[in-house]
């Protein structure tokens, strides 16, 4: 598939010439050409922010909720329809920090979904605030003294949830991120993808050149499967591995909840039986 | 007020004991026998927010005529536990019989003795205890003893026969001791019965809810446990497997209404359960379906506020929160079931009027109708086919397209060749975002534009008592048969009854009812009239009295007709 | 309107481009630099959603009295991108001069070709161009040179040396085009300077809302940044270092606001700082605070909605919501500052109302009120000392304690002796949980008798024009300046002005002052007239004319006199 | 000091009979006692819940505020008023369900109170749903065919977030679950102490019994500055180890914010310069 199929027309793009958003819309779009996932059968979720207006940049459907909420919504959208293709999409601000209860319960509940998070370790939208993400020491607006508060893992903390699938790339690579992020949407059941993003006018510590000098690719002496190894690989914060640190398999919320057991359709193509309704009723005459 | 001996047509029955003494349990098999036999039935329980301790109360009332509501006074009363006289001690009175282990009850009260724990514990544990209660009364109404027996062995199915044995002895024994105070002249009840009711169905508001939700095509359910609202839940739970409904239990109740959003998008039917607290928490979810024009039903089962506040007592407090809650201005549509028929056909409705015109829409309940049972005929609870407003998208679908009544065709993606966009900032016809004005002003005068559909399809309230009335009361929601029984005791000739069933909006024809009366008055279980505020705003009318009770209990039948008539 | 060559005493200036192009800081630099010079100044901004791109512009009126106030005439507009012709369209008026880089505007407009671009382009880099502009603006006001050169100096002082010399030889160049278009008589401006007004100070809605709490004795905050409420929380950030003010970046609004609530609880003095979406997730919160009595400020900036909707625009759409979100029933105190004055001494006065009262006290504002900048004089910001009002408890302490007003002194732990119980169920007066009926009366009672004493304290509405007025114009918050302006324009002989500064409880003067109208009209920013319905609901009167704005715009004062002109 | 300084006369306790949050209270009283802190200088922060009903059961300062909630209350009375010891404690489902997210950003904050959580992996107080921590399979009114949701894992998650002190005891061990106890309130920084704590009247798998087959202390060869090893301990859900799993030393929250850098006082004890603000708003005429 082209991924022209996802080009909308005189679009008027809200973000920042340079920033990395671009390239991860890129990659997005040509992870999916390359599986064949068409916009009809996608959903693209998104919370608020300036990565989770990527639904209105590339043509399909789209569920672009509120702030922090992307991940219930993109649970009951796969659960509702499984044939659907359910990416959850938004910021580090919104994933880990607004949403970060969502975080953690969506991967106790291993939907079959993917979720990107783009971790620019900042607060775009709102003009350059620390996100739960932050350095150290970062100086804001706000954190006018520098950031004070321990930054969120978000990799540590989906390997102690033993979540199915978690990988960490970085935005300057799109040929790597292209195919680990292949590999998140064929995985079955939740995978995290966590992306580096230089947000170019606010955050001037975590540039392109930064994230290239602290990070490096995991080597296929690293074992997926083996979840100490992974989590003693995520909490590398001084040179940042990358690439794919663990992997489960697991069935997913969907089949969990019993409801496909004996029928596969999605719930908006079946019908109430009035009859067994009925019947239910009338057994309390009892 | 209705002495025993005077051959009553109704007879209400306590039963009070600590939590986990097994008062859910009596009134379960009691309430079914009585009405296998031939009684209506109501029963209501009050209880502690605790699982074990303290002092839970359930009362029956057993009669010929539809009984439908709370009353204050005790006929019969069977304390389980010393505690159980102090806590019920304002509503006994000299008639009142009391029933109990004298030793152990070490009261001054007149009292019937019996030796429940004597019998219980010589059948091994105190826990049979109830059964025997259950079994002197049902010796008492002269209920066939084998009919007991069978109900108890149902019952008890899964418990194993060692104890299946007991309770039918402790059934038996029961009996003995009805059959002695019966033949002795202690207690002689007369109440005619009603071969018609036994094929009846008892069920209480929570189950009328669930069972209305399911005829309303729900299939889809994520909730976070509240009390009162968990009940419901439970019960779709429990129906899920049977109806594939997808239950989930969310992490919170934000995450609950906006998985609820996500399915609505998706195709199915949601509902959202909750109580004032964790509604709350739903309402940036509930502005989000405002924007957006999604569908969603939410049981908002009231109990005392504010917080935490009396977690398991009934109240009437978030009328305005369900009017106002949820940031920016967006229509919504607010149902108040006042009984069991109506919980179940207002649930019902609720999903359709969700679907029709893309808004939220409110069942209030509280803890007093949902944790009340009665027993209904299989006519009040009549499932209609489903009907589901959803179309197949075709190329050029635009979700948000601009039509002449606001409402705009809904797609959901997978069905048909067209994208469906949704969004929670202004958008434009297709789901993007906009900041153009002249947009923004075409979106919110549609989203508005919809309130003129949703008041021509509002459910009219039900009127009754005297056409040419000069005294107007209103009710909405729980406080229906209450108010109806009060005004049949009261037997009033010139006032009547207005029972709102959907508060907002209100009914048309709301204004040329109060126009008429010459005195009006409004009975909220609240503290500060909060229908009267809406219907004075909306109608300029002033409610002239208010009678409001605010306590964490239902009113009752007597108290409620001793405040009327004062008014009357 | 007033056209230029008409020697005018005001003229509005706009200047408009891509975010990112530096408007912020043409705003700061021009206010200041024509304020030292001797001019009222005002400024707005308007902006969209994104950092970069799109479209901004501010408005910046200068005039010889005080102006405070959104207009729509464009008497001089500067366009520093093609776009922004566009933009501003429905502005540009045949009298609008427009001045800019002919070429790359490429428009059919009339302009006068200022090479701003060129200028900048020949200093090395395109972001001198608003250095430019604002140099020719100040020139055609003839500020002095050295004056603009010294304050750009400091304002870029810790820029290195280079970038520094480049913005001073921008300003230089900037003069030398503003002398050519005065000499060659294309424009002359002279407006009135008056020099007391040079020692004035210039703030935003924001920095007044800030200064006010920490007049207010705030001394922690707990926020999450959301437009338009971010500007008070970064100030109040800023100024943390010299007042010793905790400011807190929570993970979401619920910690927010429980955080507060636990600041308070332990003796500190606290806000949040939030719009409606956050505002809703902190609901549950309100109502802990109303059943704890524990005092809380929460800042609420309004923005449209629902849910995200338009987020960097502004509108009075929230009223309803802050009036009756959290369940439950309680008392709260609404205050809604209209300038920079009032933001500063009402958001001090809702920290003692807060305190005294015990209850939540919000400040209403908007991104209207909070992004526009004038000047006001050293007493429109004068804070008074902060009293408090908890005291040293002794052994016997009870938190609760019923008294005659429904306040109890509020101790705090770990100062006296006695022990300090805070319990979101219904309580006793020690704290501790109760479901004993007569107790939650009592609580609720109390709680709800406070509103009583806060009654006795609200803050008076301003009354403006004629004494014996026919039509009274009633307006809140942010719309004062606008409403008093377009009432001069009108010069209406039998109308007055009624504005108020609180809303909740509403004043008690409201009702005769309405009493004696003939007419009445509301002006409010939202569609659907939220305070025309409580003055409905609490006096009785249904206001006969709305005019409601609500494209996410303020209104300016050419459109509201417009629009009074047809009514009154 | 002797325990009974908390005892409150007369009183009327909610808990069912045989209930873990008995031995919980006691044990909280005996390390309080040991440590010489009395009811004055404590405040007890809870939500709601069974669990949650524990500072109505000792005499002391406390805030009982809203389900989910304790934490957030907890960290800013401890901030704005270093000098008292602040104890947040609630059940499971309080403070890893509801509350989820504010466990994380708490622990990143890293303020010095204690955080106790009465693991009783179920849902109590509303009877008996599933909890965050129930185990798969567990069958619920609710969750009809069982637990589909991967348990969460507190301490694994701690870890991962660098919590300052991760412990877990089981309430059926008073003497130990004292000394553990003691330690964390000592400790400087964020302490999480998870309790095992049977609910007699709702879970009938998680019994005294099974807790007793199920668990084992980590030994003294147990490094709990090793946070790779730690966390390998905290993955084992077979045979789960009780004990402290993990300890570091951090700066506080308090002391981060700074505002106690040069003055010592609580904040109830300062008062407003007002010539200071003054000269801040003239600061502006320029
Ligand atoms: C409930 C709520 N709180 C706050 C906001 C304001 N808000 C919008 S985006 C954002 C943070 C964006 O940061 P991030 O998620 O990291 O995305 P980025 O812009 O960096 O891509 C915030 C705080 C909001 N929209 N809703
Ligand atoms: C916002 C909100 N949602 C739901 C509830 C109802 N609720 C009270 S306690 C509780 C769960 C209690 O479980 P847990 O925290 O594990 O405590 P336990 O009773 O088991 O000790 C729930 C769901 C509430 N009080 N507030
Ligand atoms: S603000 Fe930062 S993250 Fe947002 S678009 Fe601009 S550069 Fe990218
Ligand atoms: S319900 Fe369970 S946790 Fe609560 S008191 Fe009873 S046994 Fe304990
Ligand atoms: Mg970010
Ligand atoms: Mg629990």
């Amino acid at each position: 598939m082209d991924k022209a199929v996802f080009k909308i027309e005189n679009q008027d793009i809200a973000w920042c010439p340079g920033c990395g958003n671009y390239g991860i819309l890129n990659i997005l779009q040509q992870a999916l050409a390359e599986l064949n996932i068409g916009p009809e059968s996608l959903v693209m979720v998104s919370g608020i922010g300036q990565a989770a207006k990527i639904p209105h940049y590339l043509r399909t459907n789209f569920f672009n909720g509120l702030h922090g909420r992307a991940l219930p919504p993109a649970t009951a959208i796969k659960a509702a329809n499984p044939s659907l293709t359910v990416i959850a999409e938004s910021g580090d601000g919104d994933m880990y920090g607004e949403g970060g209860n969502h975080f953690l319960h969506t991967i106790r509940r291993n939907p079959d979904i993917v979720n990107i998070v783009h971790n620019n370790m900042i607060y775009g939208l709102t003009k350059g605030q620390a996100s739960p993400t932050s350095q150290l020491g970062l100086t804001t607006p706000v954190q006018t003294r520098g950031v004070i508060n321990e930054p969120f893992n978000p990799l540590a903390v989906a390997i102690a949830m033993n979540a199915s699938f978690v990988a960490r790339c970085y935005v300057g690579d799109s040929v790597q991120t292209v195919e680990i992020l292949k590999k998140a949407i064929t995985h079955k059941g939740y995978a995290l993808v966590d992306i580096f993003q230089p947000c170019v006018s606010f955050n001037k510590v975590n540039t392109y050149q930064w994230f290239k000098e602290h990070t490096y690719y995991l080597d296929n002496t690293h074992d997926t499967g083996n979840r100490v190894a992974a989590f003693a690989k995520a909490i590398e914060t001084d040179n940042m591995p990358l690439g794919i640190f663990y992997e489960n398999s697991k069935t997913t919320f969907e089949e969990n909840t019993g409801v496909y057991r004996n029928d596969q359709r999605p719930l908006f193509r079946r019908e109430l039986d009035v009859s067994k309704l009925t019947a239910a009723i009338n057994a309390k005459k009892m | 007020m209705i002495p025993i001996s005077h051959s009553p047509t109704e007879i209400s029955l306590v039963l009070c004991g600590e939590a986990g003494q097994g008062i859910q349990t009596i009134e379960t098999i009691l309430t079914n026998v009585l009405k296998l036999h031939g009684y209506h039935i109501f029963a209501t329980k009050e209880y502690m927010s605790r699982i074990r301790g303290g002092s839970n109360s359930t009362e029956i009332c057993v009669a010929s005529n539809r009984v439908a509501s709370y009353v204050d006074r005790i006929d019969i009363l069977i304390p389980l536990d010393k505690p159980a006289i102090d806590h019920l001690k304002h509503r006994i009175s000299p008639k009142t019989i009391i029933l109990g282990d004298q030793e152990q009850l070490a009261t001054d009260l007149p009292i019937i003795d019996i030796p429940l724990t004597k019998i219980a514990t010589a059948l091994g544990n105190h826990i049979f205890t109830n059964i025997v209660a259950v079994s002197v009364l049902s010796g008492l109404f002269q209920i066939d003893l084998e009919m007991l027996q069978n109900y108890l062995a149902s019952y008890f199915a899964n418990k194993n026969r060692e104890i299946v044995e007991k309770n039918l002895a402790a059934a038996h024994q029961g009996y003995q001791i009805a059959q002695e105070l019966i033949s002795s002249g202690s207690i002689n009840i007369q109440i005619p019965q009603n071969p018609n009711i036994g094929p009846e169905i008892i069920i209480n508001g929570a189950d009328a809810v669930a069972l209305g939700a399911i005829a309303g095509g729900c299939n889809f359910v994520a909730s976070y446990p509240m009390s009162p609202s968990t009940g419901v839940f439970t019960y779709l739970a429990q129906y899920a497997p049977e109806f594939g409904i997808l239950v989930e239990q969310a992490e919170d109740e934000i995450s609950a209404i906006n998985m609820g959003l996500g399915a609505w998008y998706a195709g199915a039917r949601a509902m959202v359960t909750t109580s004032g607290g964790g509604f709350d928490l739903m309402t940036e979810g509930l502005s989000l379906a405002g924007i957006t024009e999604t569908p969603m039903v939410i049981l908002l089962a009231q109990r005392p506020g504010p917080a935490t506040g009396l977690p398991t007592r009934t109240e009437q407090g978030d009328l305005e929160l369900a009017l106002y809650s949820g940031h920016g201005e967006f229509p919504r549509i607010i149902l108040t079931p006042g009984s069991l028929s109506e919980a179940f056909s207002l649930t019902q409705k609720a999903f359709r009027f969700a679907d029709e015109f893309q808004v939220p829409v409110f069942i209030m309940a509280d803890q007093y109708l949902l944790d009340s049972f009665y027993n209904v005929s299989e006519s009040d609870l009549n499932p209609s086919p489903v009907h589901s407003c959803i179309i197949e998208t075709s190329d050029n679908y635009q979700r948000y397209e601009l039509t002449s009544d606001g409402i705009s065709p809904r797609g959901i993606p997978g069905f048909g060749t067209g994208l469906v966009g949704l969004d929670s900032d202004e958008h434009d016809p297709a789901g993007h975002i906009t900041e153009d004005p002249e947009m923004r002003i075409q979106m919110v005068d549609k989203r508005l534009k919809k309130l003129e559909s949703i008041r021509n399809a509002v459910i009219p309230p039900e009127f009754s008592g005297s056409q040419d009335y000069q005294t107007l009361v209103i009710g909405w929601g729980s406080t229906y048969h209450t108010i109806k029984e009060a005004f049949a005791i009261l037997n009033c000739k010139r006032a009547a009854f207005l029972h709102l069933k959907q508060v907002y909006p209100l009914p048309k024809e709301l204004a040329s009812y109060l126009k008429t009366a010459d005195k009006t008055v409004i009975v909220e279980n609240n503290a500060t009239g909060q229908l009267a505020k809406l219907i004075k705003q909306e109608t300029g009318v002033e409610i002239g009295h208010r009678i409001l009770k605010y306590d964490g209990f239902p009113f009752s039948v007597e108290e409620l007709a001793n405040k009327l008539s004062k008014i009357l």
